[in-house]
């Protein structure tokens, strides 16, 4: 066991750091060209790389001061793309993978719906074959980057006789088709963030966009869904991204606020569990390194990970007291620079609840870990084995 | 003894429950970019004056109800069920001021108006830090010929913006004073803040050398009494919006689907809203019990109403989270109205001192009693 | 509305003083005799008290410094009696009810199995008819008092081809009849406590014994666990009895333990929630007075008054630091003077697990709240309908 | 960079594994008025020397093993495991403050005799409120011709009745030294206290004037190393007691039913478990990492061994007191072994500073850090 990271003289280190002295401003083509966009994915893409090597390609990005390219384009890079180069044709990956690399099309998923959220398998939006098309009808929600995204991986059902599961496909969907209109949404901190709800007014989508088998599209979401790219990610309080319980003492610390000894003691709390998060990240990182699946870990450090943001958040707010309630009160100095879009106290708290909302809520995470880790009895849908136009006889709403 | 609220107590709620569920439409609130200039104060404030409740706790002589705590309770429980928009709060703080600390003279210049016209009061006591319990203040008072002059600041200000009147806490000669001072003076400037909780207008307050009247030169009398029906007025709302967030949220749970069943059929939802609604009963009680103790000023009433403070504003909090989790996405959306209640019990837990401060009040409070 | 007690002067409480004090010190029978161990059952047993004057007696009986009644018989007084009452036969009423009111019979309720606990239903003492009397068998556990008690009154299996909760009846059961073996429970604590293992070896029982009619066992005994005496029960931590949030304040203030500003919050907490608790309590006796059934509020009270006991000695406990797990420092002065088995800080702690355990855990609690108060969708006991000799057939453990 | 425990880790926690699943019974302390006389203590300790157990952290030149404090964590995971009852805690004690304040004398005199002949130490710190920090104590020393006497006396100390040799923290000249101290001399009275957790043997030492050795003249250098590994030790032992509680109560929560289901099958009872499982990997993982950074001398490691044990005394005694409510009535019970690991977890929680007391120092570290 040794806890130290890939050291500065590291020579694989080197050579990266080498190749951005080089570029002071290198594109993400050249960075995509390189591989350090996806480092463990095989040539021409990537570098086949280790998570080692990853790891130290994220650091030497991030040394170079280069916003990393799975925030430019996210979905395409943590979770969609890797399906093109399992499931795709060849045409598919030669037009799109590039592009969506070089962060030149933004990519969007389209799998939430008013009516799904946490139970996808329940989504309604259809998509009918017409000859050479499908014609596609419904709504989804929740979409980040919808409004500026050229590309959109779509799951919707093709088969509405089969089990809730079974009818499903993917589509990959130009977002400036006819009959797509994109909403934003407008969440409880009252800004417009990057979510949208995105409208399907029989669109024609071209029956070469469909990924992977028709069917397949229940298993092709869950694994983008899964998809965790190897990341030292930071336990910041959203997501990982903005403040981080580090940040939360070091500020209160700045501020003079430690003399209490009740917000003490929170913040004390706060900042263990948050060295305990970057630990099992860690873990969770050498699992992957020693080219086992992630273990249990995993699945513990996404169920506390997000009420530990929450209640990191929380505290740095009560601590504003009244202040805390005017709007753009920051109270403690912007982490990170302010750089990423969490990176503002007021922000985040009025942002935080989402946190433990959409897919993978809080109960369905502890029943993953009581079922599949705990191994105790299931929960079972009654609805799974039916066909979806037999569920869809009771007009019920479904949750998201 | 007798727990249960009497039949005039249980009527005097309904009217206010259908008046204001006829009247209040947080709509216009629920559009992007809304802020509480949107909300209507200004009407419902008329409408409410109709009724007659600027001068619900005003005494009889002077042309109010003459309402007790308790009897107010049932009222305020309302406007805290609906999040009305208005300067209800901010004219009961102004009114509870005159009615401790005023001279029959200034009791019988104001709050005749006050329950006849609907005049509006808005109390500034807070200082920068949002402290409100003085002695010292942001704000000086000097003696002048014809009276005072206050140059300084007030903070978090329910309701000044829309006021007839302030009463202002202001240092004077080393003790911390109340001042009558009209807001329509040159030397009075009152910006409205960006308030996360836009059913509520809260307001900084500059002074610039404005002309005021003295309404007690010490005010260690007369906070204390105003502050803890303050602290109950608070706890009302709170446990009252407390009330609406369980309902809507079991109504939510019963029709909303997920895997085949309604959220509301796991257990774990179930539970969750169990323990919201076993609060909610806590908090019911802990507020009416304070509202009878401050109505018959029993010796435990300043102790009662800091524990419901506490009490009810902790679970207010943690029950409109809760709400948003279990809404999931569309709770967390602006067009709902989850958020609304979410910032009135965060705002309402922080004003007048936290959840955290009222315990140790409390702990004081007993420690004293026992020496 | 009005929060002050009966006063001083209250005419009915006058005459129960003068009872009192003509009395100095009554024998139980005398006071059953007067009415004043069951006040608010008919005459010639009670008052046909209002929960009021319940509540005068209840205080002066505490004011003359007598052990009250339901203290010393209180399966009989609190649970049980109250069925021979309303079920039982003359002859029943006539051999039974007086001796246990007077405490001269001391009773026991022999419903918890090993194998049953709060799944009541599931329980597998059988009672077998044989010409004019029924041989019981088997065996019951947590059985308070069991080795006191002269009369115990049962619930055994009569009718096993009926569903589970259709095929019981209760027995009046004379606890020194041969074949019954009383066995005490040593608990964590390591005290051996008022709980017993009870063991039914072909235990003759006369049939004139049957509490009711067979298969009335279930509704019996329901009843029998709900029936709760109004009482201005002080929240102590131990079901009712023992120290209170008031006596952990008091303690702490005399102790001088209140500067620590971590345990001045807690302490607060728990001194705020335990005035609640008594409130409710108040609220439940109004709604009896105002001749309404106990409201929600009493469900409530229930759900919150455990855990909130079992907060209130582990602070007491944290606060003695080592000093606590030395067995025997109660660290905190005795509250009621000791009077109480609970009434003692270090033996209430190690006992406290057991206050959420047992009939009614807080989870079945939370249920009732959930489906009885808020309406939301019920649990289903999936052999509920069964023949029980169906349900057997695949032997498993069932839960305490 | 490498997490995962190496091969020889693995192997030297199976070894232990395997060897205390077979020798350790508790059995005889589930008896009723078992205390920790029945709980063969020494029996088992004998075994232990046929391992070389006492000499774990023994540096080899003294015919020890000289494991670092990761390796020692793989075999006292397994103490934590099996509530194995040895003293084992104090020895480990009374090593760590010879290796670090004794001279080369004295080592030679003593951890040869450790390693070989099992000689089994206390380390006695503790004053009467449990205090262990210093620099003032319930003993005091005084120099004579041959060397010290101690007068006072010493609470809380673990495994202080079966020590061969007692190493007491005492005042001397406005500092607190260390001294060795023979504990079959008539002037050392040793009582073993009526402790909850009969698992450990912890007493109270009285001194009349004992005869002893000086180690360390100010403790101040020596106390602080040997505190942050037995914060590291008791948060092990947390750690690992954790697992078995969530696995015996997995395991418990499979076979039994009620209502006609596992009770595993019902969400409150899958999320508590699902919640015990988190918190116990987090434990896990603060316990490797403490342990490793108290291995490197790591700048961090008194900051990671004062985290791990309030984390994993917190979750050890949340955990255990779940256990008994989920096993229901029965875990209650004195014949099961759920009361010994809640009792174990409550006295780990308390042991050198209690959690809150750790999360106070966190900061205190984190605060000169910044500075």
């Amino acid at each position: 066991m040794d806890f130290d990271l890939p050291p500065d003289n590291d020579p694989r280190r080197l050579e990266v750091r080498a190749w951005f002295e080089a570029r002071p401003k290198p594109s993400y083509r050249q960075m995509a060209e390189a591989g350090y966009v996806v480092p463990h994915w095989p040539r021409p893409w990537g570098l086949a790389a280790d998570a080692e090597l990853q790891l130290i390609v994220d650091e030497e990005i991030k040394r170079a001061n280069v916003l990393a390219p799975n925030l430019v384009n996210p979905v395409a890079v943590n979770n969609c793309a890797q399906s093109l180069l399992t499931h795709g044709t060849d045409a598919q990956r030669e037009r799109f993978l590039m592009p969506a690399l070089a962060a030149e099309e933004i990519w969007c998923m389209l799998f939430s719906e008013p009516s799904g959220g946490s139970d996808l398998g329940a989504l309604r939006t259809t998509a009918r074959k017409e000859g050479d098309h499908y014609v596609v009808r419904g709504q989804k929600i929740w979409t980040s980057l919808a409004h500026k995204a050229k590309v959109g991986i779509l799951v919707a059902r093709t088969d509405a006789s089969m089990p809730k599961h079974s009818g499903l496909s993917q589509f990959i969907i130009d977002m400036d088709s006819p009959g797509i209109t994109v909403r934003p949404i407008i969440d409880m901190s009252g800004e417009e963030n990057e979510y949208n709800e995105v409208f399907f007014d029989d669109v024609k989508v071209p029956a070469d966009r469909l990924l992977g088998k028709e069917g397949e599209g229940w298993q092709l979401s869950m694994s983008q869904l899964q998809t965790e790219r190897v990341a030292l990610s930071k336990p910041g309080a959203i997501w990982g991204g903005g403040p981080s319980a580090r940040d939360l003492v070091d500020g209160l610390i700045e501020k003079g606020a430690m003399k209490d000894p009740l917000l003490r003691d929170e913040a004390a709390k706060l900042y263990i569990e948050g060295e305990i998060l970057r630990l099992l990240a860690y873990r969770t990182l050498t699992d992957r390194m020693n080219a086992k699946n992630a273990g249990p870990e995993a699945a513990a450090r996404k169920a506390i990970a997000a009420p530990h943001g929450q209640r990191v958040v929380d505290l740095a707010k009560r601590w504003q007291g009244m202040r805390g309630l005017v709007e753009g009160e920051e109270g403690l100095p912007r982490p990170n620079n302010g750089k990423g879009t969490f990176d503002n106290w007021d922000y985040a708290f009025w942002f935080n609840p989402a946190v433990t909302l959409g897919v993978g809520t809080q109960e369905i995470l502890k029943n993953v870990i009581a079922e599949r880790v705990l191994g105790l009895p299931r929960e079972k849908d009654p609805t799974a084995k039916t066909p979806w136009t037999e569920v869809q006889k009771p007009q019920l709403k479904t949750a998201s | 003894m007798n727990f249960a609220l009497s039949d005039d107590h249980l009527m005097l709620r309904q009217t206010a429950r259908d008046f204001l569920e006829n009247e209040i439409d947080l709509a216009p609130l629920l559009k992007p970019g809304a802020n509480v200039g949107n909300a209507g104060y200004d009407e419902t404030w008329r409408k409410m004056a109709d009724l007659g409740w600027p001068g619900l706790i005003v005494p009889e002589d002077y042309g109010g109800s003459g309402l007790s705590c308790l009897d107010l309770t049932m009222i305020a429980g309302e406007m805290g069920r609906t999040l009305a928009p208005a300067p209800f709060l901010g004219t009961l703080a102004g009114t509870w001021a005159i009615l401790k600390g005023g001279s029959a003279a200034q009791k019988e210049k104001i709050l005749p108006r006050v329950a006849a016209e609907g005049m509006k009061l808005a109390l500034a006591v807070s200082d920068e830090t949002g402290a409100s319990d003085g002695p010292t203040s942001d704000a000086r008072a000097t003696a002048t010929a014809g009276g005072f002059t206050i140059r300084g600041a007030k903070y978090f200000v329910v309701d000044a913006a829309s006021a007839d009147l302030l009463i202002v806490a202001a240092e004077h000669q080393g003790k911390r004073g109340l001042f009558l001072v009209d807001p329509k003076q040159p030397g009075v400037t009152i910006a409205t803040l960006p308030w996360r909780d836009i059913t509520r207008q809260v307001c900084e307050i500059a002074f610039a050398d404005a002309a005021a009247e003295l309404l007690v030169a010490d005010d260690a009398a007369v906070w204390p009494w105003v502050r803890d029906r303050l602290l109950l007025l608070l706890a009302v709302e709170s446990a009252a919006g407390l009330q609406v967030v369980i309902e809507t949220t079991t109504a939510y749970a019963k029709e909303r689907v997920a895997f085949g069943k309604p959220i509301g059929a796991y257990q774990s939802i179930k539970h969750q809203l169990a323990d919201m609604f076993s609060v909610g009963e806590c908090a019911n009680v802990a507020v009416l019990y304070a509202a009878w103790a401050l109505s018959e000023e029993a010796p435990r009433g300043p102790l009662a109403a800091a524990m419901s403070k506490s009490y009810a504003c902790d679970a207010y909090v943690d029950a409109t989270h809760r709400s948003i989790q279990i809404f999931g996405a569309i709770g967390f959306t602006w067009e709902m109205k989850n958020h609304l209640y979410f910032k009135r019990a965060r705002a309402n837990a922080e004003m007048f001192g936290a959840p955290a401060v009222q315990r140790a009040r409390v702990i004081e409070m007993l420690e004293t009693q026992a020496a």
